[in-house]
């Protein structure tokens, strides 16, 4: 026996919208619109006591869990440190970094095929990557490299631990075993029967 | 052939229309356990002759039906062939055999099959387990109250593996002959780069030797020779020999200064 | 006088991911370690009673809201995804990887018989492993381990909370190899991502 109650709850609670009572209706085909609405109406009553760090807010467009915001302030730090997922573009810089140095801004460019200065100050910035000095060509470019930071970031002892690009080629690789030579199954066939 | 072994018959339309059900197993020794199991015969006592002939049978009516059959179970299948022909073998004259008992053939093949089973078993209580996104769901989206607001500090989150397959996207851009190959070797150069670099770091120069510790091997040394010689041809360090046979010595021909952190910005 | 019990649950609430005890500590600085661990029972108590639709489990170090698993048709119904569908194949690498860790590829496939290069891959790929490092041995192997995102996904609290190996003594007598043929091995193909 399905606890609707419980049901709407977890609904409500996975949805990244509010939730209209429609809609709410029309997932739960198989409960009458009144016992929805009792539920509905059950959450609201204990979402709605005191001192919840969750209350159940009904907005212009549905049902939606939200927290007070007497604890706004509270919610702040939590961001604070929140981690970044790398773009893409910074992925490719750091890799290239990793892999070619000592390597230049135009040399980085060229096998990227776009401007890569702002990203490369946001690596510079995060200290992922250092400037090593400068090459002595015409226009003294820098040179970059990755730092001590890039190592434990990603937990590596050295660059050697670094995993080259044939390790992870070698992985979708068909096994060597295909070259094998034919097997003499038919001679086993009556042995079997021997014993 | 599936890389891992999987055979499923029932992939393409053409080979669902055979009425035989042949089961799907993971590798050879999946299939072993399975034939022991369906014969109820005692795993530390296989009745090799049984059991050989119906894990040929088995690969006979895969190559019947035209599936492709992965290498490893061609190999057990000689193992298997082998292991049977030793123990058919009639026990030596016993002259010798004051001598360690042999080990029953059998036994190594016993061992892997107890150890894959205990694998096995933990991987069916793994699927058995709440898992996310099928048993049970959690708030995976940033919520509204968050949304709006902008972290201080970005502290970084991304695995090794996302790295490398960034590099390789930029490598399958970029023509073969514009870029070589990048090894291990070309990792340990830039590693040993980067090593002299901080040696030399805030010093005027640096004596040959000391790039080459005690007891190195050879490897490290093309390494660090090549590391020199790389950035000899950038220009980072000259390389200067006092007298004929004096020692030689490395240093930094360029300092690096403010002026240069500075450059970054722009 | 700010209500810590609420605020803990608001936190949990709007974090997208497991939140850790010391996280929670460093995040409510101003209260004492003991003050927010009686919240977090309070929590723990309140959210474990009968016929809830959000519980609080702890995974991956970690506290965090989730629905219980009696309401996952209905949510299903929401989300519209298919459910997450793993290979043996990929079941068995990574509790190979789960068990043994750090373990290389050459170890994996010999206790699975196979070759597991490209399952390796689609487990990197879907984050459940990571590559540790290399082993110090001839030929520098990649060392490979799980991930936090395989203890959300497997809901786990750490790696010590996986089941213990069992070592079968007796083939033709345990249970639950029994179970083995109930496998939905061939039936996983079109619906759901496999893996």
């Amino acid at each position: 026996m399905p606890n609707l109650k419980s049901i709407v709850e977890s609904l409500l609670f996975v949805a990244d919208a509010p939730v209209t009572f429609d809609r709410l209706c029309t997932l739960l085909e198989e409960f009458d619109r009144g016992e929805v609405k009792e539920a509905l109406n059950a959450l609201q009553d204990e979402y709605g006591r005191e001192g919840r760090g969750v209350v159940l807010a009904e907005v212009a467009t549905g049902f939606q869990f939200r927290t007070p915001a007497e604890n706004a302030d509270y919610l702040r730090r939590l961001t604070k440190t929140r981690p970044v997922k790398f773009s893409q573009s910074a992925l490719e810089t750091l890799a290239i970094i990793a892999y070619r140095q000592p390597v230049t801004r135009a040399e980085i460019e060229y096998l990227r095929g776009v401007d890569s200065g702002g990203v490369l100050k946001t690596i510079l910035e995060k200290k992922l990557i250092k400037i090593l000095g400068k090459k002595d060509i015409p226009g003294k470019p820098l040179i970059y490299g990755t730092t001590r930071e890039f190592l434990e970031l990603f937990s590596l002892k050295d660059l050697r631990s670094l995993p080259t690009l044939k390790e992870i080629r070698d992985l979708s690789e068909t096994a060597p075993y295909e070259q094998q030579e034919e097997l003499p199954l038919g001679q086993s066939e009556g042995e079997g029967d021997q014993l | 052939m599936s890389g891992d072994g999987n055979l499923d018959l029932y992939r393409d339309e053409e080979a669902a229309s055979y009425t035989v059900k042949l089961e799907v197993f993971e590798g050879p020794l999946d299939l072993l356990l399975h034939l022991i199991r369906k014969n109820e015969v005692d795993i530390y006592d296989i009745p090799l002759s049984i059991i050989t002939r119906e894990y040929l049978d088995y690969i006979k009516m895969m190559k019947e039906l035209n599936l492709e059959i992965a290498g490893e179970f061609l190999v057990m299948a000689s193992t298997l062939i082998q292991i049977k022909s030793k123990t058919l073998l009639p026990m030596p004259a016993d002259e010798e055999s004051t001598e360690e008992e042999e080990e029953d053939p059998r036994a190594e093949l016993v061992r892997r099959l107890l150890e894959y089973q205990k694998y096995k078993e933990a991987s069916i209580s793994l699927a058995e387990r709440d898992m996310l996104g099928r048993e049970t769901y959690a708030r995976t989206f940033l919520s509204p109250e968050l949304a709006g607001m902008q972290p201080e500090e970005e502290p970084v989150e991304v695995e090794l593996f996302e790295l490398i397959e960034a590099f390789r996207k930029v490598l399958d851009r970029v023509s073969e002959e514009s870029f070589h190959e990048v090894g291990a070797e070309s990792i340990t150069i830039a590693e040993r780069i980067n090593e002299i670099l901080s040696l030399l770091e805030g010093k005027e120069s640096l004596l040959f030797d000391e790039l080459f510790p005690e007891n190195f091997n050879r490897d490290f040394l093309i390494a660090t020779f090549l590391a020199v010689l790389e950035l000899c041809k950038l220009k980072m360090v000259k390389v200067v020999q006092a007298n004929r046979y004096g020692s030689i010595w490395i240093q930094p021909a360029v300092m690096e200064g403010e002026d240069a952190v500075a450059d970054a910005e722009s």
